[in-house]
């Protein structure tokens, strides 16, 4: 029996199988908003209303011919889909999706924030790794700019999660989310700390205005151009589980997490991560693409001051709350 | 069981590559159109893709000129299998009023295999969403 | 360190065929030289093996957006080796389609330069209101792109009463948001500051290279085929030549905007002076051994055909000159010297139609040195790159409206 | 200034470099002149008229010779200024000196018709496939496209 959790974690809630389901239908909520923001329809003859869309383009991805090119190294050029696949799907094991309280869960662990942080970051190198590897020009010039951007959106969202984490007073996510559960009022101090952790959110999942890294219009597919096939496929995955994750990981940590047993928590899950999907939606209809230096700019100049600044205002009133 | 789920999943998500061959524009304008909220292709899937390797459907326009064809044909060795070529507009089927032209090849079919045809001078966007979903149902 | 950009043929920037290859010294375009023919399909050629009727439909297929200004330039040459005098009405009409064609240009034109400048909503914006442009097209004579309305002798088909008030309602929304673009504009002072002193093109430099259309105007230059050499009804419709003095990409943008308004003035005079009466005469099916040269106001610029007959009922020989081409000498005289960053704002400021002008674009150098492939967006990203640095004061960049 | 008076004033004043010159149709002045004085009337219709626009320059396959046009356009009048050059030696001079802008229409001559242009800056060829034999020229009367046999899909 003990031995039973763990597997049932890993494989079926809230690893492997509920993230694939759950992420792909979460790409289909993103794409149908974001189409009738735009007073279009989006996907509408997949499944019921387009719903398996996703779905879909995945299955055809993977059926299809996998091509690597001449000149690319072809170990690292297969291998790090896999990798950043797998990378984010440890992340999402951490995520308290269904209880807290009883502090005995194998995948809880004091500081499970900081990793949750640097898991999420991984993937950002992997695809620089991979548009370097591509030996193809959009693909590095993708890449180069994959990490440009991280260095102007990473720190603001860091500095973001600080803030609730010292309200709190834990590195544990579970923590944080019982603390808020039982203080829900403390939750509103977070708000500029939750629009940072938002625009970098969009920031780190590359969705306009930071899809900068593979804008069509300007370098084709970015750091993916040379990737198709079952490839391809991986790294369209790993951006709907990354998505998933990333709202999981906001939603817990300033809009209180997911109380409940099985089922209720199950269903806060849903509702607070589609919440987070909807205004990231809502972020990306309304605005066009930036420049790189524009994007720097903003993160240092607003992003990263607001974020300091939510740091003090929790500071002062954790002084007069204890 | 697999097989009908691939066979699926292709009919419902053909991502689109878009290939000027030599065309007069029309169609090429006409395309754009069809992507904009008014007709609004992707209520099949249908996205427009900028690089050979994503796309599963090459939507070829104008007769193919003599400079063109190899890069062309170089453009259709890129893309990964199954591919399917549609030749848009009149001229992409049988070279149009360019037939016999000194530097026009005629139709696409001389040198790419094409799947479907999509008559018209320029065709409509209606018409290229009806063609492009032709083409899917053929594959059923 | 010397390198070679390329640029194209295949992007999702760009919808039509067109590879741009140069070398340039650092950031700077040494040495350009065209080689054309991507696009080439042998209209010339085709054109004497085929009737007048038949190279009716091939001249309109010479290019998809101006199609109209190849037809009617064929159209008005024919008629006068025919020495046929058109119907009035006929006439009225084809004038009205010319102008409804350089409205629906030059908004496409819009949305691109939009795009170029990294405006993207402005594109999807100019792009929605085309489609009103578009169904009055479409309304009046039955097809999105190629019309076929000219037949010698005067148009194929009439406008009734319903359709004419359609078109003057929807001149209402096109004028309202033209000027809401403007606004749009004005209010945006990174968009002005970008096009502004892009693309040089002095006037002399410009009457050298032979630049016709809002290039040349853009210069400081009237010329205008419709008051120079009126054809059609333009000597009777009250309308000014727009130019604009700075010459750079802002001019030409201006003179653009500025034709839109007079176009839309011109659609009105026109419908509210259309005459009655037959809209065609008959015309004959041989003409007379002569030659005409006729030229024509496309949205790009100056539209030439030389016509020569034989007697027969097939020309000797079509010459076509489309603007695109004639605006080539000028582009490279922009470009030299230049930064690759301004490449694609001055590209798209002529407003280039390839296949109009049946050719691919292909600067290159002879010499050989370190080479980098670069796409046509690329470059505009690194012209964004490099005007980041550049601070836009609103006052300075005023949009001169 | 009135397309009359420049044709008065055309036929006082370069009599000799000239062969002929009418007026075809309104705005449209004809001049004919010998390849060899063609430089000399472009220069003396620039500066004594303005005709700076080249619009385009036609060349034509009459047989024996070919015609080559140069349309000159201004807001007063149309010059076609018309030569001959024999299919033996089809050379005409280079106007680029005079008209900067003649570059592109004087390549696609070279490609089209085969004429060499003395003096051209740039002799690359401008419109035809990388591919192209050599020594033909599409638009030349004698010289005729044989379209290779079409293949029918999957047909009869």
């Amino acid at each position: 029996m003990a031995i039973l959790k763990p597997i049932l974690y890993i494989l079926v809630y809230p690893g492997l199988l509920f993230l694939l389901l759950y992420s792909t239908f979460c790409e289909w909520f993103d794409r149908k908003l974001y189409a009738r923001m735009q007073n279009r329809i989006g996907p509408l003859h997949t499944g019921r209303s387009g719903i398996l869309q996703p779905i879909a383009d995945i299955v055809k991805l993977c059926a299809k011919e996998d091509i690597v090119p001449e000149k690319a190294d072809k170990r690292m050029f297969s291998a790090l889909p896999v990798f950043a696949l797998a990378i984010v799907c440890t992340a999402a094991l951490y995520l308290p999706v269904w209880h807290y309280g009883s502090a005995s869960s194998f995948n809880s662990f004091p500081g499970d924030l900081i990793v949750v942080a640097y898991l999420l970051t991984l993937p950002t190198l992997i695809f620089f790794l991979a548009g370097w590897h591509s030996t193809n020009f959009f693909s590095t010039i993708g890449g180069v700019r994959v990490l440009t951007m991280l260095f102007g959106y990473e720190i603001p969202l860091l500095l973001a999660l600080l803030s609730p984490a010292v309200l709190a007073g834990s590195w544990r996510i579970l923590e944080i989310a019982t603390f808020f559960q039982k203080q829900p009022l403390l939750l509103l101090v977070n708000l500029i700390g939750f629009f940072v952790a938002l625009v970098a959110l969009q920031a780190k999942l590359e969705r306009v205005p930071f899809d900068i890294p593979h804008a069509e219009t300007e370098i084709v597919g970015g750091q993916f151009t040379e990737y198709s096939g079952k490839k391809l496929a991986f790294f369209r995955l790993l951006g709907d589980i990354e998505m998933v994750v990333g709202s999981g990981l906001i939603a817990a940590v300033f809009l209180g997490g997911f109380p409940g047993g099985l089922l209720p928590g199950l269903a806060w899950f849903i509702v607070k991560t589609l919440f987070v999907i909807f205004l990231l939606a809502a972020m990306r209809a309304a605005t066009s693409r930036i420049r790189i230096d524009q994007m720097i700019n903003f993160s240092w100049r607003w992003l990263a001051p607001l974020a300091v600044l939510q740091l003090f205002i929790v500071i002062i009133i954790k002084g007069m709350v204890s | 069981m697999i097989e009908r789920l691939v066979h699926w999943s292709r009919v419902k998500s053909p991502w689109v590559l878009h290939l000027n061959t030599g065309a007069c524009n029309a169609c090429d304008i006409e395309i754009l159109a069809a992507l904009m909220p008014r007709f609004d292709l992707e209520r099949f899937g249908i996205l427009l893709k900028g690089t050979p390797r994503h796309a599963d459907v090459i939507i070829c326009t104008g007769p193919i000129t003599r400079q063109n064809r190899d890069r062309v044909v170089r453009i259709y060795e890129q893309v990964p299998d199954p591919k399917f070529v549609v030749a848009v507009g009149a001229c992409a089927m049988s070279g149009c009023v360019y037939r016999g032209a000194y530097n026009s090849m005629g139709g696409i079919d001389q040198v790419l295999p094409v799947n479907a045809y999509i008559p018209g001078c320029p065709i409509r966007p209606d018409a290229l969403i009806d063609g492009v979903v032709k083409l899917l149902n053929s594959l059923k | 360190m010397e390198f070679k950009v390329s640029l194209g043929p295949q992007h999702p920037a760009l919808h039509e065929p067109i590879s741009l290859r140069m070398t340039l010294d650092g950031e700077i375009i040494r040495d350009a030289d065209l080689k054309l023919g991507y696009n080439h399909r042998g209209i010339e050629k085709l054109a004497e093996s085929r009737t007048f009727i038949q190279n009716l439909y091939l001249t309109e297929r010479i290019c998809g957006i101006c199609s109209f200004s190849h037809q009617t330039c064929f159209t008005q040459g024919v008629e006068k080796l025919m020495e046929l005098v058109p119907a009035k009405r006929g006439l009225y009409i084809r004038t009205l389609v010319c102008e409804l064609e350089r409205v629906h240009s030059h908004l496409l034109w819009l949305g691109v330069a939009g795009q170029e400048a990294g405006f993207e909503s402005f594109f999807m914006y100019t792009w929605r209101d085309r489609e009103v442009v578009m169904d009055i097209l479409d309304t009046i004579s039955g097809n999105r792109v190629h019309y076929s309305m000219n037949t010698f002798g005067g148009v194929r088909r009439d406008i009734d009463e319903i359709q004419r008030k359609h078109i003057l309602d929807s001149l209402d929304l096109l004028r309202t948001r033209t000027e809401y673009y403007l606004n749009l504009a004005a209010t945006e002072p990174t968009f002005v500051g970008r096009l502004s002193g892009v693309g040089k093109l002095s006037k002399e430099q410009a009457i050298a290279l032979c630049a016709v259309g809002p290039t040349l105007r853009a210069s400081g230059v009237p010329m205008d085929v419709r008051k120079d050499d009126p054809y059609a009804v333009y000597d009777e419709i009250p309308f000014e030549v727009c130019t604009a003095d700075s010459c750079d990409v802002l001019g030409r943008a201006v003179v653009r905007v500025k034709e839109l308004m007079q176009s839309y003035n011109i659609i009105e005079f026109l419908l509210k002076n259309l005459p009655a009466g037959p809209i065609k005469v008959k015309a004959p099916r041989k003409v007379k051994e002569n030659e005409v040269f006729s030229r024509y106001e496309a949205p790009r610029g100056e539209n030439v055909h030389y016509i020569k007959s034989n007697g027969s009922d097939k020309p000797e020989r079509l010459k076509v000159r489309a603007p695109t081409l004639a605006n080539y000498p000028a582009t490279i005289a922009m470009l030299k010297d230049g930064f690759i960053a301004d490449i694609p704002l001055i590209f798209a400021a002529i407003d280039p139609c390839i296949c109009c002008a049946e050719r691919l674009v292909q600067l290159d150098h002879p010499r050989s040195g370190e080479s980098k492939v670069l796409t046509f967006s690329q470059l505009r990203q690194m012209a964004n790159q490099r005007y980041k640095n550049k601070q836009f004061k609103k006052k300075e960049t005023l949009w001169p409206f | 200034m009135n397309a009359e008076a420049i044709v008065q004033k055309i036929s006082s004043d370069i009599k000799d470099k000239i062969q002929e010159v009418s007026l075809a149709a309104p705005l449209r002045i004809n001049v004919k002149v010998d390849r060899e004085k063609l430089l000399a009337v472009l220069q003396y219709l620039k500066e004594q008229f303005g005709f700076t626009h080249l619009a385009t320059i036609s060349g034509v396959d009459l047989g024996e010779s070919f015609e080559v046009i140069y349309h000159l356009a201004s807001h007063l009048a149309t010059v076609n200024v018309r030569i001959l050059t024999p299919r033996s030696a089809p050379t005409i001079p280079s106007t680029v000196s005079i008209i900067p802008g003649a570059i592109l229409y004087e390549r696609e001559l070279q490609d089209m018709f085969g004429l060499v242009v003395q003096n051209i800056p740039n002799p690359r060829p401008l419109l035809l496939a990388d591919d192209w034999p050599a020594g033909e020229y599409p638009l030349r009367k004698d010289w005729h496209f044989n379209r290779p046999a079409e293949k029918i899909p999957g047909g009869k």
